[in-house]
């Protein structure tokens, strides 16, 4: 490859990760309003305008971005005033870092030259996921506990609680899946989902493979996104979450962190359970239908609609969360932690000794 | 000794007593207007109905005397029914123009109403219209049309003052209780009218409009008007104090004791109020009438008279103290003046003014409540007793420094004498509550409280020795004089004064027979219940 | 038979003179013989009862005057003959003053008072100029003044005109006026005769009762007694006025019937009225109806009837009359002379006074007439003075007996002010 | 009989007692989600329909679009409270102090005057309402003996930028009046008050 070319597209990738879950995240932020409004029977954000029409409500996110850039940015009276400062950007950080091992295609062939379409193949990308995802919760213990607020530390720890209780849910099921497609490498993942079953007819789907996996994975994803019915963490204005003494764009970054994390849940989802990029009967050279029907499509349109229909499963999934988000009341603390100790986490076990028991025999 | 059963309760009363009393005495009050304990018997409200077995019809309580063996019902249908359709007729001409009277809150018919009344009105036809806001004295304001006609301020008038200014004219429902053509009412005891009005009939135009009655707080005091002693109530707002003009103590109201005051209090009495918060007040300490805080003015005050003192010795400095001191302030003023500093002059004799007389009710000449103890605890050490003498010594150059203790020389001796005199002064110290000559001729000034803000006792020119408690706090940063004296002691370096005034009068007992009995309350015992007017 | 009124015609019967040739001041000779306390035996042996109207026996109200008391006595003779329908004293003080003088002097020697007030209603001019001629002619024969009939018991009598109240017949109220005060009834007791005028035991009698004291005395109590019905002695002046053909003042035993007085004695209605009520005794005595009036004319047979004796002032009505507006103008004289001391009576006069103008001006309410009663009812056995009671009796008697009268008045008002009335009706 | 007189008492109903399937939520979670979806979907499908401008009439929600368009207010509604007056123009109010007392937000506030006028004898010198206080209750209305203090102005959209502002004085409370007196001209000087 040449150095041009791969400097190209290293920093055509470095700008994906950035834009695709900061695009989507801000797309969930209006949707978060919309779409609530439309599940409600109301209408939703319409009354900023520009140019005498609201934009279904877009110009609201852009005031509300103003806003939040423009309000005082209150800090509170800490020793710990630089951690104070940087915990919404490790939250975000850690966040945004996960996309670099999602794939969102297979890959390209530009000017003679294969292009992966994942930011960084790493064989251990798996890992490196819930590396960064558990990282994350440093941002909302380090914002709780630098923001020398009694309130905002039992927040913290309540977040830190949460999540933690969720990620061994998360790893478990993931090991789950792991033995089903026997590889580490979230690249190798999504190839193993592109064979079919049933004489071709069904799409060999991680969801398939691991039904009871998804389910718990889903759930213990949503948790981990501090997002209802598992929003105890920020508790917005009733229990008071870590971000109290934020303000301004510095809890703009925490709110948004959660969008991020909504948006890389639905990635992480879709590669493990729903093929990734992987269209049903899409190969490299186009489609084959097992009804033994095949219609020839160039690779490279081929990997574009594959990445059409990765960006496509993940927004459903931001979609499905958001049904969930404003369908369920919250829990209860106490069922949080009841659902996550007591069930999911004897389920997941389960499911790994099922799974394993398969795989052997 | 007569023995009779009301509501089937026995009791046995002295022969004479009246049915209401005896039921009073069983706690049963027997709703009444025109019946007063201090008046004679009008029995015209005819609100005390009560059913007397064997008697052919229903009796007033408050006429019947109690004889052996009577069985009275206060609470039986019948005389239930009397009272209520007592009470309908007592209303049947009123205007019920409560939301602009002040009674409204204290009003008998509001009470009896609400108790025994609750009738609907059946009144079709137009009530009968008389004077309204009539002014009768300088205090007292009459609203005839809510006027019962119970008669209780024409007997007062006739038996308590015996000024007969009022009257009741005119017959049946056109009656009207006025004054007599060309008589104010303007005796030296008119407020109690109001006190004795039952209803919204006789006002103070004093308090006039200024609160509700429902917002005040009320706590027992004693009167420091004159040497009498008449226990009152001070009425006072905790809040909205945008009533009353922004002030608190909105009223002094008479408390019955049978040994000071009776039911009573004169006017002078009743509308010293006025001077508790009024513009005169000092509130901060001064230096040459410059304000200053506690700390400067009292460190100041101290070397000016460490200073006085090692040049001239403590005998060119003269206590001059007011005899309106509490017993405690006066003690502590003894101890720390007289036995620490072994000052010699202490005066507190003023002679009262020509105008001042006593009567043969309530008003006594001596406008100091408290000279009786000046006279008792000051004695022991003082050489100098008469202000008169101390003035002169002044002039004369012999004495050298005042200490005064909120006493007004002016208009006794007048404001130019006292002037001159101060000026010859080496220091001066003025330890009181209100700003006139003397406070002015003197150098530093220490705001000390008023009686209804600091707890005490005095006692009355009788020797007995009432109880006062601090009824509102502090105005502005006057503190109680007992605080005063203890800052001094310690600036001065003197043993440490104690500023309860129930320790303080521990002491003083233990030093003077006459303070020996208790009068405080034991810290653990409740309030003693204070007597209501009725 | 007559006896207070044996006089009545005799021209100039007020002069000493004609008086003594028609048997006058020879009573009085005879009681000076007896002891007091046979005189008053002799009274209460008489059956005389007070016949001011409250019928209280004369002999017994003497001998309750405290022996032990050594303050003057006072006889006080009360003459404020204000009840309307009554006018017999009047008559008396009229046409034979010295028979009320010489029943003062044989009350004042039986009790042993010294000094006599005849309190006088303010609008008898004449009786009063009459009796102090009267009084004047006995001094001058030395009847009265310091020696009496030359014994050594001076009698002063005093004429004193009240000032036109109603209440000052009331005996307490006409001592308070008496002593210059308002008049005011006082609270009893004490009674008068213990305390009374000037706080001094105090005998308060009307005028006709003194008038037949001579009388007791000539006749003897016993034979006094059987001229009336039982516990009701001797006889009575009897006043009728209203729709009768002879109306006036008629002297007959107590006890005679009422049908009798007024259709035989007052000569009976007009031709073609027919009798609607009658108030046998004075404007504040229930009223009756024709089927009630046949029964004798004493204080405890018409008590027994539902109504009172009282001044014996009986008012016939008939169908000429309409009740309403009769009740109307007692209501009216009642509030206007309720003395408004006590609130009762002051409050509940004027209220009465107050629904009846209106029921009369512009008809009646649904709820008038049970109001009136409810009100007159709670005036009864309340108030200080009988005179609450007799402003709210008739009111009862009025509403009871003739509810139809009322009815077309409240037929009238509510048909005229629908409105109003359901208005009235909510509060 | 007795049974038809039988009070009957509601009793708090127990806690549901779920079903093995219930207590799984998932499917009850299915269900919800079915039930918004069911909303979300059809909702959708108009607003698309009226973003093309296809079925413009379909009420697609109940939304009021206030404050252009204003619900109707009941008339017993308890709005912003104003003054009455007597007929010669007066204030109604004799300064009683019953709506103060009543007052469980103690957000009125009345110093009382002298009249000369004997039979209305007093008069509020000022009276104070502050709105930012005030929780609607109406006490102060049924309190009010003289029928002075009424809520009818149809006023709810109170607002200030101070909070000195939200304190209505005596000119202010009586330069209001009912709602249903208003005429359009008021109504406009209203508007242009409340925007101030």
């Amino acid at each position: 490859m040449s150095p041009v070319m791969y400097w190209t597209t290293t920093v055509a990738k470095s700008v994906y990760i950035l834009v695709f879950p900061l695009t989507l995240a801000f797309v969930l932020a209006w949707a978060e309003r919309k779409q609530s409004a439309v599940m409600q029977d109301r209408i939703g954000a319409n009354r900023a305008s520009v140019f005498g029409r609201p934009w279904l409500g877009f110009v609201h996110m852009v005031c509300d971005a103003m806003k939040m850039f423009t309000k005082e940015d209150f800090v509170p009276e800490t020793e710990h005033r630089f951690l104070h400062h940087i915990a919404p950007g490790i939250a975000m950080f850690f966040a945004l870092l996960a996309f670099a091992v999602i794939p969102f295609g297979n890959q390209l062939t530009i000017a003679g030259e294969t292009i992966g379409l994942q930011v960084a193949d790493l064989n251990v990308g798996i890992l490196f996921v819930f590396a960064l995802t558990s990282l994350g919760v440093y941002g909302l213990v380090l914002g709780g506990w630098s923001s020398n607020n009694n309130y905002a530390l039992l927040g913290a720890i309540r977040a830190s609680a949460q999540m933690i209780s969720y990620e061994i849910c998360i790893g478990i099921t993931v090991i789950g899946a792991i033995i089903a497609f026997g590889t580490l490498s979230l690249q190798e993942i999504v190839l193993a989902q592109g064979t079919h079953l049933l004489a071709g007819w069904l799409p060999r789907w991680g969801i398939l493979l691991q039904p009871l996996g998804f389910l718990l994975f889903f759930v213990a994803g949503i948790a981990e996104t501090k997002r209802v019915p598992f929003d105890m963490p920020e508790g917005e204005s009733e229990i008071i979450g870590f971000n109290l003494e934020y303000s301004s764009m510095k809890f703009g970054l925490f709110l948004f962190t959660d969008f991020v994390e909504t948006v890389l849940i639905a990635a992480v989802t879709v590669t493990f359970f729903f093929g990734g990029w992987q269209v049903p009967w899409l190969y490299e050279t186009g489609f084959a239908f097992p009804w033994g029907s095949t219609w020839a499509i160039h690779p490279n349109i081929a990997a574009l609609l594959q990445m059409g229909a990765f960006v496509g499963k993940v927004v459903f999934f931001c979609w499905l969360m958001m049904a969930i988000r404003w369908t369920l009341p919250r829990f209860r603390y106490d069922q949080v932690m009841d659902l996550g100790w007591k069930w999911l986490l004897p389920l997941s076990l389960a499911n790994v000794v099922v799974t394993a028991l398969i795989t052997l025999w | 000794m007569p023995t009779l059963t009301i509501d089937n309760q026995e009791i046995k009363v002295p022969a004479g007593t009246r049915v209401i009393e005896a039921a009073k005495l069983l706690g049963i009050e027997i709703p009444h207007y025109c019946y007063h304990p201090a008046l004679s018997i009008a029995g015209s409200c005819r609100m005390c109905l009560v059913e007397i077995e064997k008697f052919p019809k229903l009796a007033i309580a408050c006429h019947t005397v109690a004889t052996d063996g009577m069985i009275v019902h206060t609470n039986s249908d019948k005389a239930e029914h009397a009272r209520t359709s007592m009470l309908e007729f007592l209303l049947a001409n009123h205007p019920l123009d409560c939301p602009v009277c002040d009674q409204a809150g204290e009003c008998k018919l509001q009470q009896y109403y609400m108790t025994v009344g609750r009738h609907n009105s059946a009144l079709l036809d137009n009530k009968i219209k008389k004077t309204k806001a009539r002014v009768l004295g300088p205090h007292v304001i009459l609203d005839s049309e809510r006027c019962i006609l119970c008669s209780r301020c024409v007997r007062f008038t006739a038996e308590i003052s015996k000024s007969h200014e009022l009257g009741i004219f005119n017959r049946g429902d056109h009656s009207e209780l006025l004054n007599y053509p060309g008589k104010a009412l303007d005796n030296p005891y008119s407020g109690n009218v109001v006190d004795i009005c039952p209803v919204g009939a006789l006002t103070d135009r004093d308090f006039r409009f200024k609160v509700r009655v429902w917002y005040l707080d009320s706590k027992p005091s004693i009167c420091h008007g004159c040497a009498r002693g008449c226990n009152i109530r001070v009425d006072y707002l905790r809040r909205r104090f945008h009533h009353n003009d922004g002030k608190r103590i909105a009223r002094f109201k008479p408390r019955h004791n049978p040994d000071v005051n009776g039911h009573w209090i004169c006017d002078a009495g009743r509308y010293s109020y006025k001077q508790l918060e009024n513009e005169d007040r000092l509130l901060t300490p001064q230096v040459d009438g410059t304000p200053g805080g506690w700390d400067s003015v009292l460190a100041g005050a101290a070397k000016a008279f460490a200073g006085h003192v090692s040049e001239f010795g403590v005998n060119s400095i003269a206590l001059i103290t007011s005899a309106s001191l509490s017993n405690e302030e006066m003690f502590t003023a003894q101890e720390l003046f007289g036995n620490g500093l072994k000052m010699e002059k202490i005066a507190w004799r003023i002679p009262p003014g020509p105008e001042n007389k006593d009567d043969d009710l309530l008003i006594r000449a001596d406008k100091n409540a408290n000279s009786f103890a000046a006279e008792k605890i000051f004695t022991s050490t003082s050489r100098a007793k008469d202000v008169e003498e101390v003035l002169a010594k002044t002039e004369a150059g012999k004495i050298k420094a005042w200490i005064v203790l909120d006493a007004d020389l002016g208009p006794a001796f007048g404001d130019e004498r006292i002037a001159k005199a101060a000026e010859s002064l080496r220091f001066s110290w003025y330890l009181g509550s209100y700003r006139n000559a003397t406070s002015q001729a003197c150098r530093f000034v220490l705001p000390s409280t008023v009686f209804t803000e600091k707890e005490g006792t005095v006692t009355n020119f009788a020797g007995r020795v009432q109880h006062f408690p601090a009824v509102v706090s502090p105005l502005g940063g006057a503190l109680p004089l007992l605080e005063i004296f203890a800052k001094l002691a310690g600036r001065l370096e003197l043993p440490t004064v104690e500023t309860n005034p129930a320790r303080v009068y521990q002491s003083l007992g233990q030093s003077f027979e006459h303070f020996a009995q208790p009068i405080y309350a034991a810290p653990t015992a409740k309030a003693a219940p204070t007597s209501k007017v009725s | 038979m007559k006896l207070v009124s044996k006089n009545f015609d005799v021209p100039d019967s007020h002069k000493l003179a004609v008086c003594e040739q028609n048997g006058g001041y020879t009573r009085i000779r005879k009681a000076l013989e007896m002891e007091p306390q046979t005189i008053i035996d002799e009274v209460i042996a008489a059956n005389l009862r007070g016949l001011g109207g409250a019928g209280f026996p004369a002999g017994r109200k003497w001998s309750f005057l405290p022996k032990d008391n050594p303050k003057p006595r006072y006889l006080v003779v009360n003459a404020d003959e204000g009840e309307p329908g009554t006018c017999k004293d009047k008559y008396i003080m009229t046409n034979d003053p010295h028979l009320l003088l010489e029943g003062i002097m044989i009350a004042s020697w039986a009790i042993n008072s010294h000094t006599c007030f005849i309190y006088i209603r303010g609008e008898y001019v004449k009786q009063a100029k009459i009796l102090e001629a009267a009084i004047a002619e006995a001094k001058a024969a030395g009847y009265l003044g310091d020696k009496m009939f030359g014994k050594d018991f001076p009698l002063e009598v005093v004429v004193h005109r009240g000032a036109g109240a109603y209440i000052c017949g009331e005996e307490t109220s006409l001592l308070n006026s008496l002593e210059g005060k308002r008049g005011w009834p006082r609270l009893k007791p004490p009674f008068p005769a213990v305390e009374g005028y000037l706080a001094c035991p105090t005998i308060v009698n009307n005028v006709e009762t003194i008038s037949y004291v001579p009388w007791v005395i000539e006749l003897g109590g016993e034979k006094f007694a059987s001229l009336g019905s039982e516990r009701n002695g001797g006889m009575r002046l009897y006043s009728v006025s209203g729709c009768v053909k002879k109306p006036g003042v008629y002297e007959l035993p107590l006890g005679t019937n009422l049908k009798d007085i007024i259709f035989e004695h007052a000569g009976g209605l007009f031709e073609g009225r027919r009798l609607k009520a009658v108030i046998p005794g004075g404007s504040s005595s229930p009223v009756l109806t024709p089927d009630e009036i046949d029964l004798p004319m004493d204080f405890d047979s018409l008590a027994a009837a539902g109504s009172m004796l009282g001044s014996a002032g009986i008012i016939v009505l008939d169908d000429t009359i309409n009740l309403v507006e009769a009740l109307a103008v007692l209501a009216r004289f009642y509030a206007h002379e309720s003395c408004g001391q006590c609130t009762p009576c002051r409050e509940g006069t004027g209220w009465m006074r107050k629904i009846l103008d209106r029921i009369v001006a512009e008809g009646g309410r649904s709820v008038d007439p049970a109001n009136l009663e409810r009100i007159a009812k709670n005036i009864i056995g309340n108030s200080i003075c009988p005179l609450g009671e007799a402003a709210s009796l008739p009111v009862i008697g009025f509403a009871a007996k003739f509810p139809e009268e009322f009815a077309e008045y409240v037929a009238r008002g509510e048909t005229a002010k629908p409105s109003t009335t359901a208005v009235a009706a909510v509060i | 009989m007795a049974t038809q007189n039988t009070i009957r008492v509601s009793v708090r109903r127990r806690a549901a007692t779920l079903s093995f399937w219930e207590q799984v939520y998932l499917f009850e979670v299915i269900r919800g989600l079915w039930i918004t979806t069911h909303h979300f979907v059809l909702n959708l499908y108009y607003h698309i329909l009226k973003l093309f401008g296809i079925r413009k009439t379909h009420p697609l929600t109940p939304t009021i679009q206030y404050p252009e368009e204003c619900r109707p207010l009941a008339l017993r509604l308890r709005t912003l409270h104003r003054l009455a007056r007597r007929d010669d123009g007066r204030p109604r109010c004799v300064a009683c102090m019953m709506c103060e007392t009543v007052c469980p937000a103690l957000c009125i506030q009345i110093v009382a005057a002298a009249v000369d006028d004997p039979n209305i004898e007093k008069r509020p010198k000022s009276f104070d309402i502050d709105i930012g206080k005030c929780v609607f209750c109406g006490f102060c209305v049924e309190a009010c003996p003289e029928d002075a203090i009424r809520m009818d102005t149809g006023i709810l959209d109170i607002a200030s930028y101070s909070r000195g502002g939200m304190v209505l004085d005596i000119d202010r409370l009586l330069s209001l009046n009912a709602a249903t007196e208003r005429t359009d001209k008021e109504v406009d000087q209203l508007q242009k008050w409340l925007l101030q």
